[in-house]
């Protein structure tokens, strides 16, 4: 299979809805995303199928074609298990983006154009292999995300619409130095061929000036602690679909750059940075989760959550150990559903009480079931109960970060482990404010519950929670070559 | 038939200003949209002309000479005139002196072929004065304007200072080398102060022309007071000119001082992008943004150049015209806005999506091409740039540009922003795009979206200029 | 202490002095006066080089064609007698430093450069002038001459458009600087032109 | 094995009838949703029962041993490292067979309860449902064969609980409670969870039986290596088993941590008799009985153990004499007994009758589950009845609930540790092996035992007797409310002469435990001063009560307010964690992330309205900049050494 | 016997008259006189350059007589220029066309 199949899909659904009338839009959205979530299907089954899928690290299903060739620019494409489950995470979000935002009025045929465009944006980052394509989808996805919070969004949208693209932009500026570093480690000869740098790292010196730029810059995108003030504002501000793509998909573009780009590039510069970025990520895990327990607003509670959850995905890439960089990988996706599933759902609540002020809610459980059954069930799913995909990812994280018997590993871990006390704290205040508790109004008791395409969206994603969270075995086999090849970079150099 | 062959260009061009200057003299009263086709379509034809039959060659001594890069060169400043061309047809049908706008474009157009083509100074100094003395004229056209005038004033004056300047740095080359020959100049140089301050009135004669800081305070206010089509020949096609002849200048005739005017530039690309952007971010009239946005552009191109490699060439040419796609757009909306509304303002901007959709997003994607957002050519042209300037390895500039990228991007996603987001009871109203605007931004449009994405045209000139 | 080094440094004295007359002089039409024996102490210096085509060159263009252009515009501007208006002291002596320093650096600069004088006589024959001026190969000047002509040309239109004008300035165009916050500060053109 | 088959069954049934009640309970099976869910529980009831018998009495034995089985064992989740992996397995062995019948039984007892007591209610599948969740969880917990594993059902129990507290999701204080009581013991699985790393990692495995072998081998690396390494002075291993204790503590509300337990009376009493009473709650007695060998071999920890349930025992004790809730002062009755269960355990030998206290902690784990249970029980259709929770309002109750008013008595002496019902064999045991192990903590227990007569009298008689006969709104219960009592209480009543020693022992061989008849003199003639105290106090109406406590002073409002340990809570979460952590964090957020973010770009803008006047419209000034910079470049780059 | 140097810093400093002027002069006619006393600096430096050190070719004497030109095409330009923007502002003042500024 053609991996560019998979960026074809959504660049043709947006063209489709920009030729069909903006009634059709939604539907023609629908169709892609459905087409786009069976390809990743087949995608996926026929990734079972290879015989050297499970066996080593490599990556399959490459396709290199030239693009820019005096710059030795390729359009190298090539999928592991790692990136096959952020595509299939991101054709998940982005069917239940479609689905939540069913209901758009206003520039329908643009909003959903827009969506599509960042899921081409997703797609291709995943599937790439050359950093300067890496790097360009990395950056198409930024524009939409302005766009979507900028004009669909909500309370201070302008505001944190430029401050995300503009953190954001500075992140790739941040990236893109850290590219070119790469591309003139050796003077342009392995070009971005991201397999080629891999197998030719560049020496030591190289690497500790351009590690933290490309670590930093993809950082960012995934809410390391200080620069993680975009997204706060940014998911708050941005309409649910715009959410759920920002925290469930965009900020994992950064995680998988962390590891793909620069710790699996630069394997002696992560190693030299380690402390750094666990001490990063441990501060993240735990301020967030303290951050998370001062606000009122559901979207702010669920932002702030994401900081100190992604912080988790720093802290397993940053303890360089195979179960740190798989809880890493499995903290991505899990993260991902449910962050993107809470979104929904707090979407849904939004749209009906008008409000995201937890104060001002109450006893929802009363006339939406369905909605806050979802509701308390992802909010389990974020403070990490076991049967939910957040268990499997904390704990590899958790034992992946005890492996190493430094004290400050350890102290970062044990800081980790006690963000889920404060994780129960916040969470279940949360849910003891909005599902439970009296009613506080009376048009509470009149609510709808969910359509079929919130049910089918909520459906859709929990689906993918609790298959990670009952059999993660699925998932850790499925990313399990993947992590060996990095983990072999990591452990060879710390080797030498 | 050399001359034929190879002038072919600038021949046919001056037929076209004849044929403009004849049918005005004799009684043949065209009308405005007569002329304007007319002009359109020769210029279309100079577009033909110039892409087939490649021969290179030089004549009269070495004073002109072509080959295929200077061919392309000449190439994309035809396409940016036209463009312009076609977008100045609402203004230049009210205006009563169309012929005479032609003939001081089209000898602009001239001038700069000719500069292209320059094999010595003094070529290249008719070259410029010829593409810089009319366009003076041109800002001036909106004669009932003060701000017209004040433009022009401010475009002639500054342009004589600069052209003094340049010509005192000749003259100091001349003097220690003994040529004004591109050809024999660089075995001539030997690289004493005073050819270095030759040099440095050199560049500063050619920063002017770009718009470097600090030779670029003229910019702002000549955009701001002349007519719009103007202003975007001279953002576009005559920054492109010269940047083309700068490059070969110092590439090529300079190659050998390159360490000596590797500082200069990094000083003053860090200076153009930095002032540059800074005071874009706080303009509030269109063509003075799209102005101060042109001088840190011009900072990154002056980034690539200081790499002095084949990709510097490449990347800037390249840039070039994806900046002219870009820039016209930008410049072909606020044109349609300003003549049916007369407002040039940001603020009048706001809520423009709501009353011209199509308009808005056009000004759009402008926008994100120049801020280098991708799939838009801009992203590639920046990308370009910034990769063959990081070949010095000062990294220092690579992260020093990398942050201007930053601010660049606040104000162009503010203008996005007042587009998309805010509203305001008085938005433009809706405009009724004229068939020639819309095939401009159409082009403009093709361009933005398929230069980057197909690397045919980088590909192109690489292989040209790697010849 | 020759003959032609006395002429030589009364002919700069006097181009040097006539040109700073005519920087700082207060009436405008004499300034322009001083200007034009600047340019004519100017041409008498090609003439001590042996130039004489140049210095003709020199006083048909400029005396006659460029001091009279700047003299008719003098007139035209009725300004002829009146003082000009006076420049602030900062920006004399802000300009002053800099051009102080910029010539100092320059001379400095030039002095210390090695110029390796011709041994061979220059021939100024007009005939030499012509000849390489109508020629095509190399060494000739055919080109930039049809070059020019094209310039002469653009420029004469530009001088007709911009100068021949049928009326008065409008007056909305403001003396203000525009304001930002409003939308729009002048009055909309016609906009016939664009919806047709 | 055979009937090791069945064995998964116990858990996916119930998980099954979760699924099935949650997804269509609310629509289709509104109805019958109770039925299924019993049903469920009596199957499984049936299984267990059928396979305690065939595990402690059919099936073969190993060196007259019971065997350790495993009947399942698929690995769940790879960690990758050094071949730890959680496992999902399932471990028979004495303890979780007997944890099996206990679960079950009481589970079944309650659920059938509920049928009627539940009644009407809306959410009424939910309930089973949740129940279902529950009784899922709860097995899992004892099947567990890897501590991981268990850490897993841990949580799940924990967030049934929450959920069934919180079943009356409008009440405020429900909730809160619910949300207390699941933060409390989430605090206490950090501990568990650490401890867990700790043990894990170093023991590099997480089964059970393996972690046990080679912690309990002095020459094993792991041993060595948990001895050798330590933090501020004790042993890496004490500190994983303390903190795994303190996960134990947390859920069986031990002292300090049991500040939830009173709370968590919020939920529906039936769910009080199944969670807080029988089940959940002994889930910390289980866990340090799990790992009971590797507590053996660490003293510090193994009294810390003894001494968090000696003091827990006395306290709750105190504080129950004193509260006026009829669910509280059961909740703090629960909080004693497990005390007991701690203490027992801490207290215990290793093998042989050394292991006494081992068996008699979980022979009293036995016993109180079914007469705790069975007072939860009473207790709800005391409430039902009168609508009231606050023994003021109750009174003279014997008459109108003439069933209620049987069982709980019994029950009551059973509690009491009156022979010959089952309470008393075996707190018997437990003061025998507190004697042996540690004669003051021994002093505790049989304070405490006194004091457990008292105040369960005291509750007895403020019900059944004192007044006149309260009104009562409602008959006594339908019988699928009294049917529960009546099974309890024979159970209740019999449960005593099971040989305990013979079943659960240390080392899983059985020993003949001697019963001393002299020994259980002192503690006998406690409880009866403690019930004959109570019955002057208490039968009749009257000051003498007040008079006590006001003699008591400070102590006896001490204790009212369950001595100020909610205030201190409630004093350092406001202060130290909202106050001195929290909205600091949120402020740092806003002023210097996010205000560093704004500065940086006002600062820009800034700067840009700063230098404006370089533009400042002026072409002389233009060309001055223009000479400037000319000149300023020559300098720079030709240099001042050559001018 | 030649004078070189000295021709050198009469042109010298003839340009930085000029740019004086054109610097400090308020009339705009005064700054396009200023700018031609530049020019005839320049022209000065390439015919004493071309007769001095380069007689062999011609190049420096065709540079100043196409300078020439160029002036004399520019100041016409430019004084039309002036003159229109006279009618627009009744002044010749530099200092009032800052219309146009930040």
């Amino acid at each position: 299979m053609n991996l560019l199949l998979l960026l074809l899909i959504p660049v043709l659904t947006l063209a489709g809805i920009g030729l069909l009338p903006a009634k059709k839009a939604k539907w023609m959205a629908l169709l892609g995303s459905v087409v786009q979530l069976v390809a990743c299907i087949i995608l996926l089954r026929l990734f079972l199928q290879q015989p050297d899928a499970t066996l080593s690290g490599a990556l399959l299903f490459q396709n290199d074609y030239t693009w820019y060739s005096s710059l030795n620019i390729h359009l190298h494409t090539g999928i592991d298990g790692i990136s096959l489950s952020m595509i299939l995470l991101t054709s998940l979000v982005m069917l239940a983006g479609v689905l939540v935002s069913w209901n758009i009025q206003k520039m329908t045929k643009e909003f959903f154009m827009l969506l599509m465009l960042l899921s081409a944006g997703a797609y291709g980052f995943f599937i790439s292999l050359d950093l300067f394509v890496v790097f360009f989808f990395l950056e198409i996805a930024v524009i939409p995300k302005f766009m979507l919070i900028g004009i669909w969004g909500s309370g201070k949208k302008e505001y944190s619409a430029t401050k995300l693209a503009l953190m954001l932009m500075g992140a790739s500026a941040m990236i893109f130095v850290g590219l070119i570093g790469l591309y003139y480690q050796d003077q342009g000869a392995d070009g971005f061929n991201l397999v080629a740098l891999a197998a030719n790292p560049a020496p030591l010196a190289v690497q500790k000036f351009f590690f933290p730029f490309a670590f930093i810059g993809f950082g960012v995108f995934t809410a390391l602690f200080p620069f993680h003030t975009w997204v706060p504002d940014g998911h708050s501000s941005a309409p649910t679909a715009g959410s759920m793509f920002l925290a469930g998909i965009s900020m994992k573009l950064g995680g998988y750059g962390c590891l793909r780009v620069a710790t699996y590039l630069m394997p002696d510069a992560a190693h030299y940075y380690a402390p750094w970025i666990i001490l990063l990520a441990a501060i993240a895990i735990l301020y967030g989760a303290f951050a998370t327990m001062m606000q009122t607003d559901l979207k702010y509670i669920n932002a702030y959550s994401s900081v100190s959850h992604c912080g988790f995905v720093l802290l397993g890439i940053g303890v360089l150990t195979k179960t740190g960089i798989a809880g890493a990988v499995i903290q991505m996706v899990s993260h991902g559903l449910m962050t993107a599933l809470f979104f929904a759902m707090i979407g849904m609540v939004y749209e009906r009480t008008h409000t995201r002020d937890i104060a001002k809610m109450g006893g929802l459980l009363k006339s939406i079931p369905f909605i806050s059954t979802l509701f308390v069930m992802v909010a389990l799913c974020s403070l990490g109960l076991p049967g939910f995909s957040g268990f499997v990812a904390e704990m590899m994280v958790f034992i992946g970060a005890w492996e190493n018997a430094n004290p400050l590993y350890r102290i970062a871990t044990l800081a980790a482990t006690a963000s889920i006390v404060v994780t129960a704290v916040y969470i279940l205040n949360t849910v003891g404010k909005v599902i439970m508790g009296p009613v506080k109004k009376e048009s509470f008791l009149h609510l709808k519950d969910a359509a079929w395409y919130e049910k089918s969206a909520a459906l859709l994603l929990i689906a993918g929670i609790l298959l990670i969270g009952m059999a993660p075995f699925l998932i850790i086999n499925l990313i399990e070559p993947g992590t060996q090849s990095i983990m072999d970079k990591i452990t060879l150099i710390s080797g030498k | 038939m050399e001359i034929l062959e190879l002038m072919r260009s600038e021949i046919m061009l001056t037929l076209v200003i004849m044929m403009l200057l004849i049918a005005t003299l004799s009684d043949a009263k065209w009308s405005n949209q007569t002329m304007i086709t007319v002009v359109n379509i020769g210029l279309l034809g100079l577009l033909a002309v110039g892409f087939i039959f490649n021969k290179s060659g030089s004549l009269f001594g070495d004073m002109f000479a072509t080959n295929d890069l200077l061919r392309l060169e000449k190439n994309i400043l035809t396409l940016g005139t036209l463009i312009i061309s076609l977008q100045a047809g609402p203004w230049l049908r009210k205006q009563e002196n169309a012929m005479e706008f032609y003939l001081l474009l089209l000898t602009t157009l001239l001038g700069m072929f000719l500069m292209l083509s320059a094999g010595n100074l003094l070529m290249f100094y008719l070259g410029l004065e010829m593409s810089t003395l009319p366009i003076a004229a041109l800002a001036n056209f909106d004669l009932k304007k003060r701000r017209s005038s004040e433009a022009a004033l401010k475009l002639i004056l500054s342009s004589a200072f600069a052209s003094g300047m340049l010509l005192f740095g000749i003259s100091w080359l001349y003097g220690t080398t003994g040529s004004i020959s591109f050809a024999l100049l660089p075995g001539l140089l030997t690289g004493s102060p005073l050819q270095l301050f030759a040099l440095i009135l050199l560049i500063a004669g050619f920063g002017f022309k770009i718009s470097a800081v600090p030779f670029h305070l003229w910019t702002a206010d000549v955009y701001e007071g002349a007519p719009m089509p103007v202003t975007a020949y001279l953002s576009v096609v005559s920054k492109g000119a010269v940047l083309f002849v700068f490059l070969s200048v110092l590439f090529k005739v300079f190659g050998s001082l390159e360490n000596a005017w590797y500082a200069i530039i990094v000083t003053l690309s860090i200076a153009t992008m930095l002032i540059g952007n800074l005071f874009a971010l706080r303009q509030q009239q269109i063509k003075r943004f799209l102005a101060f946005s042109s001088v840190a552009q011009i900072g990154f191109i002056l980034l690539a150049i200081s790499g002095g490699t084949v990709q510097s060439t490449t990347a800037t040419i390249f840039f070039v015209l994806v900046y002219l796609f870009s820039n016209l757009a930008a410049f072909g909306v606020a044109g349609l806005i300003s003549e049916a509304t007369g407002r040039e303002q940001l603020a009048d901007y706001k809520g423009l999506h709501r009353s011209n959709p199509a308009l808005a997003w056009m000004m759009a994607l402008a926008m994100f091409s120049l801020a280098g957002v991708p799939p838009m050519a801009g992203f590639f042209g920046k990308f370009f740039l910034i990769i063959a300037g990081a070949s010095k390895g000062n990294w220092f500039f690579i992260v020093f540009a990398s942050l201007n990228i930053i601010i660049a991007m606040a104000y162009y996603l503010r203008l996005v922003r007042l587009m998309f987001m805010d509203t305001t009871d008085n938005p433009v109203v809706k405009i009724n795009i004229p068939l020639q605007s819309r095939l401009a931004l159409l082009l403009c449009t093709g361009g933005i979206l398929l230069t980057g994405i197909f690397s045919g045209a980088y590909e192109y000139i690489y292989s040209l200029v790697s010849n | 202490m020759d003959t032609s080094k006395i002429i030589f440094y009364l002919l700069g004295g006097f181009i040097l002095g006539m040109a700073l007359l005519a920087v700082t002089e207060k009436k405008i039409f004499r300034s322009a006066i001083w200007l034009l024996f600047a340019l004519i102490g100017i041409a008498g210096l090609y003439f001590w080089m042996a130039l004489e085509f140049i210095a003709a060159v020199q006083i048909i263009v400029y005396v006659g064609g460029i001091v009279v252009l700047i003299i008719f515009s003098v007139f035209l501007t009725h300004q002829a007698e009146d003082d000009m208006p006076k420049t602030g002291l900062s920006r004399k002596i802000a300009a002053g430093l800099a051009v102080i320093s910029g010539a100092a650096f320059t001379i400095h600069l030039f002095l210390n450069n090695d110029f390796n004088l011709s041994a061979i006589p220059f021939d100024s024959d007009v005939a030499r002038i012509g000849t390489a001026m109508l020629e095509t190969g190399t060494g000739g000047y055919l080109l930039p001459f049809e070059a020019v002509s094209m310039l002469l040309l653009a420029a004469m239109v530009g001088c007709i458009v911009i100068a021949i004008r049928p009326e008065k300035s409008e007056m909305n165009d403001s003396e203000n600087p525009p304001s930002f916050s409003n939308p729009p500060t002048r009055n909309p053109e016609p906009v016939e032109g664009i919806l047709n | 094995m055979n009937y090791a088959q069945y064995i998964p069954l116990l858990l996916a049934l119930p998980l099954l009838s979760f699924a099935i009640l949650g997804i269509w309970g609310r629509k289709s099976l509104k109805k019958s949703s109770g039925i299924i869910g019993t049903m469920v529980l009596l199957i499984l009831t049936i299984i267990s029962i059928a396979v305690a018998t065939h595990y402690f009495f059919i099936g073969e034995k190993l060196n007259n041993g019971y065997q350790t089985i495993f009947a399942l064992n698929i690995p769940w989740l790879n960690f990758g490292y050094k071949n730890l992996s959680i496992d999902i397995g399932l471990l028979l062995d004495p303890i979780s067979v007997m944890m099996l019948v206990v679960i079950t039984v009481v589970s079944l007892m309650v659920h059938i309860f509920s049928l009627g007591y539940m009644k009407g209610e809306e959410r009424y599948p939910t309930y089973f449902a949740f129940l279902s969740l529950f009784t899922f969880s709860m097995l899992g917990l004892v099947l567990s064969a890897n501590i991981f594993q268990m850490y897993i059902f841990w949580e799940l129990v924990g967030v049934s609980s929450y959920l069934l507290i919180g079943f009356y999701f409008t009440q405020p204080k429900a909730v809160a409670a619910a949300k207390k009581a699941f933060i409390v013991t989430r605090f206490a699985d950090l501990g568990f969870l650490i401890g867990i790393l700790m043990l894990g990692i170093q023991a590099e495995t997480f089964d059970f039986l393996t972690l046990i072998e080679r912690l309990t081998n002095a020459e094993s690396t792991a041993y060595i290596n948990m001895h050798t390494t330590s933090f501020l002075g004790i042993s890496a291993l004490t500190w994983a088993l303390s903190l795994v204790f303190v996960g134990g503590a947390g859920k069986s509300a031990m002292f300090p941590l049991h500040i939830w337990l009173p709370d968590a009376m919020e939920g529906p009493t039936p769910v009080s008799a199944l969670i807080h009473a029988a089940t959940m709650v002994v889930a910390g007695v289980f866990l340090v009985a799990r790992l009971f060998p590797i507590f053996h071999f660490n003293h510090t920890a193994l009294n810390l153990v003894a001494w968090t349930g000696a003091l827990s025992a006395l306290f709750a004790a105190v504080i129950a004499c004193t509260q006026t809730d009829i669910k509280r002062v059961l909740a703090y009755s629960t909080m004693s007994q497990i005390g007991y269960m701690m203490f027992a355990l801490g207290v215990s030998g290793y093998g042989g009758e050394s292991g006494l206290g081992y068996t008699a902690s979980l022979f009293h784990l036995f016993t109180h589950a079914f007469f705790k249970s069975l007072l939860f029980l009473g207790a709800g259709i005391i409430i039902h009845a009168i609508h009231s929770n606050d023994l003021k309002d109750m009174g003279g109750l014997r008459h109108a609930l003439p069933v209620t008013h049987l069982t709980f008595l019994i029950a009551c002496l059973a509690i009491a540790g009156v022979p010959p019902l089952s309470g008393f064999f075996s707190k018997e045991e437990i003061l025998l092996a507190a004697w042996e192990g540690n004669r003051m903590i021994f002093t505790i227990g049989l304070l405490t035992a006194g004091l457990t007569a008292f105040y369960m009298f005291r509750l007895y008689f403020l019900i059944f007797w004192n007044r006149p006969a309260t009104k009562v709104i409602s008959k006594e219960a339908p019988a699928s409310m009294k049917i529960p009592l009546i099974i309890l209480a024979a159970i209740s009543l019999v449960a005593g002469f099971i040989p305990f020693s013979q079943l659960v022992t240390t080392d899983q061989q059985p020993f003949k435990s001697s019963f001393h008849v002299l020994f259980s003199i002192a503690p006998l003639l406690l409880v009866i001063a403690g019930i004959f105290t109570a019955m002057r106090l208490y039968k009749n109406p009257g000051e003498k009560a007040a008079h006590l406590a006001q003699w008591f002073g400070k102590f006896y409002q001490g204790a009212l307010h369950k001595f100020y340990i909610d205030e201190v809570y409630l004093f350092i979460t406001r202060n130290f964690i909202y106050k001195i952590i929290g909205s600091p964090a949120a402020r740092f957020d806003k002023q210097v992330v996010d205000g560093g973010v704004n500065g940086l770009g006002n600062g820009t803008r800034f700067i840009a309205e700063k230098i404006k006047a370089l533009q400042n419209g002026r072409v002389q000034w233009y060309l001055l900049v223009f000479l400037g910079g000319i000149l300023i470049l020559s300098f720079i780059f030709i240099g001042w050494n050559k001018i | 016997m030649n004078y070189l140097q000295e021709i050198l810093v009469i042109s010298t400093a003839l340009f930085f008259i000029g740019i004086y002027g054109l610097l400090t002069r308020r009339n705009i006619i005064a700054i396009l006189m200023s700018v031609e006393l530049m020019l005839n600096s320049v022209n000065i430096n390439f015919v004493a350059f071309n007769k001095y050190l380069y007689p062999n070719s011609l190049d420096g004497i065709f540079f100043s007589i196409f300078i020439i030109t160029i002036a004399a095409a520019e100041v016409a330009l430019a004084i039309a220029i002036v003159i229109n923007l006279y009618r627009n502002h009744d002044s010749v003042d530099i200092d009032s066309t800052t219309l146009l500024k930040y």
